[in-house]
C-alpha cells in the first residue's frame, strides 16, 4: 500500500501541479498535429498527475476520483473511441481508420484532422487509465488470489 | 561501416544468454528486455542513413533521397510499445508468483510448485 | 456387371436406426428390445432380397457420397459380400432372441448399451460386407474395432478392462497397419475398388512393394481373423457375455478379418499375382500352422469358452487355406467354412452360455452328468460339435469336402494330410465334453436354459444338419460361394 | 456491408473485448452473453466472408484507404478464410460451452476474463486476415498477451507456467520480428504481396536464408512444435478449465497458418532445405510428443502432449508441400481444433464437477453419459476412426507422403495413430469406467456446456464425411499453385 506522504510543502506543490499539468496535458493532445507530441504523450502526463496525487495523499485518494473497474472501462472506452472513428469511416464509405470519409459536414482534408483528434483523444484515455492501473496493481503489497 | 550490427547481434545474444542461462526469474525479465531492445536497434540501423535528415516535408526543397528511411521508426514504436505490454505482463506475474511462493529462484519455485501440485490448498 | 440401386444403403439402414430408437427408448426394455429383433429381421430381408441379383451377376451398386477427394463411399452387393452380409444378419436374429433371455436369466446391467453396441456392430459388419472398395472397408472395420469395444468390457472388472485393453491394442494397430496399406494401393493404383482378380496386377509395382503391401494388409485383417500369432486376444476377449462372443467372436469380428483377406487376395491381388510374388504359400503355411496349434491348444482347456476360443482360431485358417489355395473348388471352399463355421460355432456358443444361465457351469470339469440334465442342449453341442469336426452329412463337411478336393487338385500334400490332423484333434478336444456329459449324474431333475434360449441353439443346430444335406437350401449360400470363385477366377 | 468482410473478423471481437469492462459496470452478469454473441458475430462475418471469396474469389481490404504496398493490406482469400472460420467458429463453441465453468473460476471477474478471451480471438484472426509481415506480428503479440494474461489468472502453480509462456513465447515473437526485419533489409517491403514478387531476386543474400530461419523458428515455438514445444504443456496444465478450453484449440493454430503463408506463400524457399527440415521435425513431433502423451496421469497433460503431436502433423503436411499433404494439414487445423475443444470442455466439465485432473480421478463414465459420449467421439477422431475427421486429415497426408515419396514419414504418421492410441485409450478408459450415479447433484454438465460440447462432437464426424466438398471447394483450391 502507498503511504500518503505527509509533507506540506509536497502536498502543496501536487495540489498547485496537478491542474497545471493536466492542462498541460490537453496542450500536448491538442498540439500533436503540429509539433512534438500527441495522445500517447499526454496520456503519460495524464496519467502522471493521477500517480503524483496518489504519492502525495495515497492511494486512497485514486480509489475515490477513478476507482479500478472505472479505470479499465475507461480505458477501454478510450481504445473504443479510436475503433469506433475507424467504424465511423467505414460508414462514410471508406474502409476502416479512412478519416477522410468521416461523416462530418467538412471536407476531406478537414475529416481527417478531426478523425486524428478523435483518435489521439482516445489513445489519451487508453493510456491514462493504463498507466493508473499498473501503478495500482503493481503497488499492491498482497495479491488477491 | 557495419560495426553497429554487431553490436545488435552481441546485446541480442547477451538478451538470450540471460533468458536461458539465468536461474532468477527476474534476471529472465531483464534478459527479455535486453533482447526486445536488441531487435528494436537492429530495425533503427536499417533506417541509418549517411548524411541525410529526418523525413520532415518543410518548404518546396524535397529530395527524397536525403531523407532517412521513417518507416522503420514508426514500427519501432508499435514494437515498443508491444515490449512495454509484455514486460508489464512479466512483471505483473512475477509480482505475483513473489507473493505466493516469496522467491524469484526458478529452482526454489519449481520445489513449491510441485508441492503445491501434490496438495492443491 | 453393376446396376445403381439403393438397397446396399437400405441394408444398414435398420441397424443404424436400431442404435438411436434403442438409446432413446433405454427406460422401456420390452420396446428396446423389440427394435432390436425388428431391425435384425428388416436387416435380413433386405439382404436377402439382394441374393437373386448377386447370383445372376449383376451387383447392386450404390455410392451416395465422397469420402475423400477421388475415393467415394460405395457399398456393393456382389456375390461375396452378400454371403457373408446373409449369415451375419440371419444369425443377428436368433442371437438378438437369444440375448433377450441371457441378459434377462442373469439381469445384466447397462444392457441398453449392450443392446445399441450390438447394433452397431452389426451395422458394421453389414457394412463392411457390402463395402465396395477399401477405403469404405477400413471405416466400417474401424467402426466394428471401437463398436466390440463395450460388449468386450461389459462386466466393467479389472479382468475385463484388461481384456478390452488387449483387444483395442490389437485391433487397433492391426487397424493402423490395414490403413497403411489402404493408403498405399490408393497411392498406387489410383482407386482402392474391389474388383474379381484383383486390381494390384500390372501397376508396375516391385515384389517387394507388393510383399510390403501383403504384410500390412495381413497385419491388418490377420489380427482379427485370429492367425497365429496374432490371435491372444480372441481367448481373452471370451470375458464378454456369451452371445456376445457367440455372434462377435464366431462370426462377425473374426470373420470379418478373414473376410477382409478374401477381399485382399481375391480382388485386390488376385490370386494370381499372389502366386506370382510367393505370398500364397506363405498364407498358406501360416493358416496350416494356425489351423494346428489352434487345435492343439483347444486340447488342453479347461474353460469351455476358451476352449471354443481356440477351436475358431483353428477353424478361421479353413477359409485362410482355402484362399491361399486359390483353385476355384479351395476358394468356394473356403468361402462357404465362413457359413459353415459360423452356424455351427454359435450353436456351441449358445450352449455354452444356456449351461452357463441354467447351472452355473463354465468348466469343462464341472459337466459330468450335465446332458441328463439338459439334454436337449447337449444334443445340440454334440451335433454341432461333430458336425464342426467335420463328420457327414454337416454343413463343415460340404466346405472342408471341397476345401479338401481343392488341396488335392493343387497337389498340396502337407494341406491335406493338416486338414486330415485336424478333424481328429477336433473330435480328440470334443468328444471327451460329450462323453462327460453323458456320463453319470443320473436322477437330477431335467432343466433346461428358457425358451428364448434354447430355441435358437436348436434351430441353427437343425441348420448345420439340413444345410449339410443340401448346401444350397434357402439361402443359396452354395450358389454364392461358387459364383465368387468364378468371379475371382481361381486362377490355375 | 460485404466490402468490410476482410477486416470483421477483428474488428468484432476487438469492439466486443473493449465494451466488455464497460458493461461490466453496469452488470456483470451481461458478460457471457455478450461474449458469445460477439463471437457468434464473429463467427457469422468469418462464414460471409468464406462464402464471399469462394463466390468472386480473394478479396484484398486497405486500411485506412492507403493502397498497399504502402497502407495496411487485410487480406481473405480462400485459406485464410477457411482459418478465420475455423478459429471463430470454435471460439465461439468454447465460449459457449465454457460459460458455468468460467462463473465458478471467476466469480464477480468475468468481464475481464471475456475482455481478455475475445482480445485473444481478435489478436488471432488479425494474425490470419492480415496481409503485412508486421502487422502479424503485432496481432501475435495481441494474442499472446492477452493468453499469457489468462494462464497467469490461474494463480499458484499457473504463475510460474505463464511466466514460462512469456519468456520462451517473447523469443518466438522476436525471433519472427527479426526475420521479418531480415527479410525488410532485403526488400524495403512488408506487405506479403509484394514481397512474394521482389524475394526471387534476392535468394543468394545470406539475409535471406537468416530471415527464414528466424521466421521458421519463432513461429514454431508460437505453435508448439517439438522440439521448441517448452512452454505449452505447463501452460495448458495449470491454466484454468475455461481457458484451456478457448485457448488450446486456436491458439497454437493461427501460429501454425502464418506458417504456411509465409512459407508456402511468401518465401517459397526453394533452393533452401526447410521444408524437409520441417516435416522432418513434424514427425518427430508426432512420435515425441505421442510418447510423452502416453505417459502422462494427469488429463490435461496428456492433452497437451497431445497437442504437441497433432501440431507434428501440420508440420509434417506443410513441410511435404505437396497438393495432398498441404490439404491433410489444412483439414487438420480444423480437425484439431473440433477434438481439442470437445475434449478441453469435457474436462472443464469434469473439473465443474470436482473431478479430475488426474485420470484416475475422471470418471464421467455413468455420472455424464452426453459428456463421455462426445469425449470418446473426440478421442476416435483423435485416434482417426473413420467416419471421424482426424481420419480424413491423416488419410490425406498419408496420400501426401507417399506421393512425396516418403514411406517413413507416412509410418510415422500411423506410428502417431498408434501412439494416439495408447493416450486416448487412457483417457477414454478413465471416461468409460465410471461410478454409479451419485445420488443428488447434477446428472450432468450444464445445459450451455452440453450444448457446445455436443455441437463440436457433431462437428468432428460431420466435417469428417463432408470433407470431400470442404477440400474440393476450399482447401484444394487454397493449397492449388503453391503444392510442389
Amino acid at each position: 500500500m502507498i503511504e500518503r506522504h505527509a509533507s506540506v510543502v509536497v502536498q502543496t506543490f501536487v495540489r498547485v501541479l496537478t491542474p497545471l499539468a493536466q492542462l498541460f496535458a490537453l496542450y500536448v493532445l491538442a498540439f500533436g498535429h503540429y509539433s512534438p507530441g500527441g495522445g500517447f504523450q499526454a496520456g503519460v502526463i495524464l496519467g502522471a498527475t493521477y500517480i503524483l496525487l496518489a504519492l502525495a495523499f495515497g492511494r486512497d485518494i485514486l480509489d475515490r476520483k477513478v476507482n479500478q473497474p472505472v479505470c479499465v472501462a475507461l480505458g477501454a472506452a478510450g481504445v473504443l473511441l479510436y475503433a469506433l472513428t475507424g467504424v465511423a469511416g467505414m460508414a462514410g464509405g471508406g474502409t476502416f481508420l479512412d478519416y477522410s470519409r468521416l461523416p462530418l459536414p467538412v471536407t476531406p482534408v478537414r475529416a481527417r484532422y478531426f478523425g486524428i483528434l478523435f483518435i489521439e483523444t482516445g489513445v489519451t484515455l487508453g493510456v491514462a487509465a493504463t498507466l493508473i492501473i499498473l501503478f495500482c496493481r503493481l503497488g499492491e503489497q498482497e495479491s488477491n488470489r | 561501416m557495419n560495426y553497429p550490427y554487431w553490436v545488435a547481434v552481441g546485446l541480442l545474444m547477451l538478451g538470450l544468454y540471460t533468458m536461458i542461462a539465468h536461474r532468477n526469474l527476474l534476471k529472465k525479465a531483464v534478459g527479455m528486455t535486453i533482447f526486445q531492445t536488441a531487435i528494436i536497434l537492429f530495425f533503427l540501423l536499417l533506417a541509418v542513413k549517411r548524411d541525410a535528415s529526418l523525413p520532415i516535408v518543410s518548404g518546396a526543397d524535397v529530395d527524397p533521397a536525403r531523407f532517412m528511411n521513417p518507416l522503420p521508426h514508426a514500427l519501432m514504436l508499435t514494437a515498443i510499445v508491444v515490449m512495454v505490454a509484455t514486460s508489464g505482463v512479466a512483471l505483473a506475474i512475477l509480482i505475483r508468483l513473489y507473493a505466493r511462493y516469496g522467491s524469484l529462484e526458478e529452482d526454489v519455485i519449481a520445489e513449491r510448485v510441485a508441492s503445491d501440485e501434490a496438495d492443491p490448498a | 456387371m453393376t446396376q445403381a440401386s439403393g438397397l446396399p444403403g437400405l441394408a444398414l439402414l435398420p441397424s443404424a436406426l436400431a442404435v438411436v430408437l434403442i438409446v432413446l427408448s433405454r427406460r422401456r426394455p420390452a420396446v428396446r428390445e423389440t427394435w432390436s429383433i425388428l431391425a435384425a429381421i428388416a436387416q435380413t430381408a433386405t439382404v436377402a432380397a439382394m441374393i437373386p441379383s448377386a447370383l445372376s451377376g449383376t451387383a447392386l451398386v450404390w455410392s451416395p457420397l465422397t469420402l475423400a477427394e477421388g475415393v467415394p463411399l460405395v457399398l456393393r452387393a456382389d456375390a461375396l459380400g452378400v454371403f457373408f452380409a446373409t449369415v451375419a444378419s440371419a444369425l443377428w436374429v436368433l442371437t438378438t432372441v437369444y440375448s433377450i433371455g441371457y441378459t434377462r436369466a442373469l439381469r445384466e446391467h447397462a444392457q441398453t448399451r449392450y443392446f445399441a453396441a450390438f447394433a452397431l456392430s452389426l451395422f458394421a459388419t453389414v457394412g463392411l460386407a457390402l463395402a465396395g472398395n477399401f477405403v469404405t472397408f477400413f471405416g466400417f472395420f474401424e467402426i466394428l474395432t471401437v463398436a466390440t469395444y463395450p460388449l468386450v468390457i461389459h462386466k466393467e472388472t479389472e479382468e475385463a478392462a484388461r481384456a478390452g485393453r488387449v483387444y483395442l491394442a490389437y485391433t487397433l494397430t492391426a487397424g493402423a497397419a490395414l490403413l497403411g496399406a489402404v493408403a498405399w494401393i490408393h497411392a498406387l493404383a489410383g482407386r482402392t475398388d474391389f474388383e474379381p482378380g484383383g486390381i494390384l496386377a500390372g501397376q508396375g509395382a516391385t515384389p517387394a512393394v507388393l510383399w510390403g503391401l501383403f504384410i500390412l494388409c495381413l497385419l491388418g485383417c490377420g489380427v482379427k481373423a485370429a492367425i497365429v500369432p496374432l490371435h491372444t486376444w480372441l481367448p481373452m476377449a471370451m470375458i464378454a457375455p456369451t452371445p456376445v462372443s457367440a455372434l462377435l467372436h464366431a462370426v462377425a469380428v473374426v470373420k470379418a478379418g478373414v473376410f477382409g483377406l478374401v477381399r485382399v487376395a481375391g480382388f485386390i491381388f488376385g490370386p494370381q499375382l499372389l502366386r506370382e510374388i510367393g505370398a500364397a504359400e506363405a498364407l498358406a503355411a501360416l493358416a496350416l500352422a494356425t489351423i494346428l496349434l489352434g487345435s492343439l491348444a483347444a486340447l488342453v482347456q479347461d474353460n469351455l469358452k476358451r476352449l471354443l476360443a481356440f477351436s475358431t482360431v483353428s477353424q478361421l485358417s479353413y477359409i485362410v487355406l482355402g484362399v491361399a489355395l486359390g483353385g476355384p473348388d479351395a476358394f468356394a471352399g473356403g468361402v462357404l467354412h465362413i457359413a459353415s463355421h459360423g452356424l455351427l460355432k454359435i450353436t456351441l456358443f449358445f450352449c455354452a452360455g444356456a449351461l452357463y444361465v441354467a447351472t452355473g457351469v463354465e468348466r469343462i470339469s464341472q459337466m459330468d452328468g450335465i446332458g441328463r440334465r439338459m439334454p436337449l442342449t447337449m444334443a445340440a453341442f454334440a451335433t454341432a460339435a461333430f458336425l464342426l469336426a467335420g463328420l457327414p452329412p454337416g454343413l463343415a463337411f460340404a466346405s472342408k469336402w471341397r476345401l479338401l478336393r481343392g488341396a488335392v487338385e493343387a497337389h498340396a500334400w502337407l494341406a491335406v494330410a493338416t486338414l486330415a490332423a485336424s478333424t481328429v484333434l477336433n473330435i480328440a478336444y470334443f468328444a471327451p465334453i460329450v462323453a462327460r456329459a453323458f456320463r453319470g449324474g443320473g436322477g437330477a431333475p431335467m432343466r433346461e436354459a428358457p425358451l428364448p434360449m434354447l430355441a435358437p441353439l436348436l434351430i441353427t443346430a437343425a441348420a448345420g444338419l439340413v444345410l449339410g444335406v443340401d448346401p444350397d437350401a434357402g439361402a443359396r449360400l452354395w450358389s454364392l460361394a461358387r459364383a465368387v470363385a468364378a468371379s475371382v477366377g481361381g486362377a490355375r | 456491408m460485404r466490402a468490410h468482410l476482410p477486416i470483421l473478423p477483428v474488428l468484432l471481437p476487438l469492439v466486443g473485448a473493449l465494451l466488455q469492462p464497460l458493461v461490466g459496470l453496469a452488470s456483470r452478469h451481461a458478460a457471457w452473453p455478450l461474449a458469445v454473441a460477439t463471437a457468434a458475430a464473429t463467427a457469422a462475418a468469418g462464414i460471409a466472408g468464406l462464402l464471399d471469396v469462394l463466390a468472386r474469389g480473394t478479396r484484398r481490404y486497405s486500411v485506412g484507404g492507403w493502397a498497399p504496398p504502402w497502407g495496411i493490406e487485410v487480406v481473405l482469400d480462400p485459406l485464410s478464410a477457411f482459418t478465420v472460420c475455423v478459429i471463430a467458429v470454435v471460439a465461439t463453441l468454447t465460449l459457449l460451452a465454457g460459460g458455468p465453468s468460467a462463473r465458478a473460476t471467476y466469480e464477480g471477474e468475468e468481464p475481464t476474463y471475456y475482455s481478455l478471451t475475445l482480445l485473444l480471438v481478435a489478436g488471432l484472426l488479425g494474425m490470419v486476415v492480415s496481409g503485412d509481415l508486421f502487422n502479424v506480428f503485432v496481432f501475435l503479440e495481441v494474442a499472446s498477451i492477452s493468453s499469457y494474461a489468462l494462464v497467469a489468472s490461474g494463480g499458484g502453480p499457473a504463475l510460474a507456467a505463464a511466466f514460462r509462456y512469456v519468456v520462451l513465447g517473447t523469443i518466438g515473437a522476436s525471433f519472427y520480428l527479426l526475420g521479418v526485419g531480415c527479410l525488410y533489409a532485403l526488400t524495403g517491403t512488408l506487405n506479403m504481396a509484394d514481397l512474394a514478387a521482389r524475394l526471387p531476386a534476392a535468394t543468394g543474400s545470406p539475409l535471406f536464408g537468416g530471415g527464414i530461419v528466424f521466421m521458421v523458428v519463432g513461429l514454431a515455438v508460437k505453435m508448439g512444435l517439438f522440439p521448441l514445444h517448452g512452454w505449452l504443456p505447463d501452460a495448458y496444465t495449470r491454466a484454468p478449465a475455461p481457458v484451456a478450453a478457448v485457448m488450446a484449440p486456436v491458439a497454437t493454430k493461427a501460429a501454425a497458418y502464418v506458417l504456411a503463408r509465409v512459407l508456402l506463400y511468401v518465401i517459397r524457399p526453394e533452393g533452401l532445405p526447410v521444408g524437409t527440415t520441417l516435416a522432418w521435425v513434424g514427425a518427430a513431433a508426432i512420435v515425441a510428443g505421442g510418447a510423452l502423451a502416453a505417459t502422462q496421469v494427469d488429463a490435461r497433460r496428456l492433452l497437451a502432449y497431445s497437442s504437441v503431436s497433432q501440431m507434428g502433423y501440420i508440420a509434417l503436411g506443410l513441410g511435404l508441400g505437396v497438393q495432398d499433404a498441404l490439404v491433410g494439414a489444412y483439414l487438420h487445423i480444423l480437425a484439431h481444433a473440433l477434438m481439442k475443444a470437445a475434449l478441453f470442455v469435457a474436462l472443464a466439465a469434469a473439473v465443474l464437477d470436482g473431478r479430475g485432473p488426474t485420470l484416475r480421478a475422471l470418471r464421467l463414465g455413468s455420472r455424464m453419459p452426453i459428456t463421455g459420449a462426445c469425449a470418446v467421439v473426440a478421442a476416435l477422431s483423435m485416434i482417426g476412426v473413420p467416419p471421424a475427421a482426424g481420419f480424413f486429415s491423416k488419410w490425406y497426408l498419408l496420400q501426401g507422403a507417399l506421393a512425396a515419396g516418403q514411406p517413413i514419414l507416412a509410418g510415422a504418421i500411423l506410428g502417431g495413430s498408434l501412439l494416439a492410441v495408447v493416450y486416448m485409450y487412457r483417457f477414454t478408459e478413465a471416461v468409460w469406467f465410471g461410478e454409479p450415479r451419485a445420488a443428488g447433484g447434477p446428472p450432468e454438465a450444464p445445459m450451455p456446456l452440453l450444448v457446445g460440447l455436443v455441437a463440436l462432437a457433431v462437428a468432428s464426424v460431420a466435417v469428417g464425411l463432408g470433407n470431400a466438398a470442404l477440400v474440393s471447394n476450399v482447401l484444394g483450391p487454397a493449397a492449388a499453385g503453391v503444392g510442389r
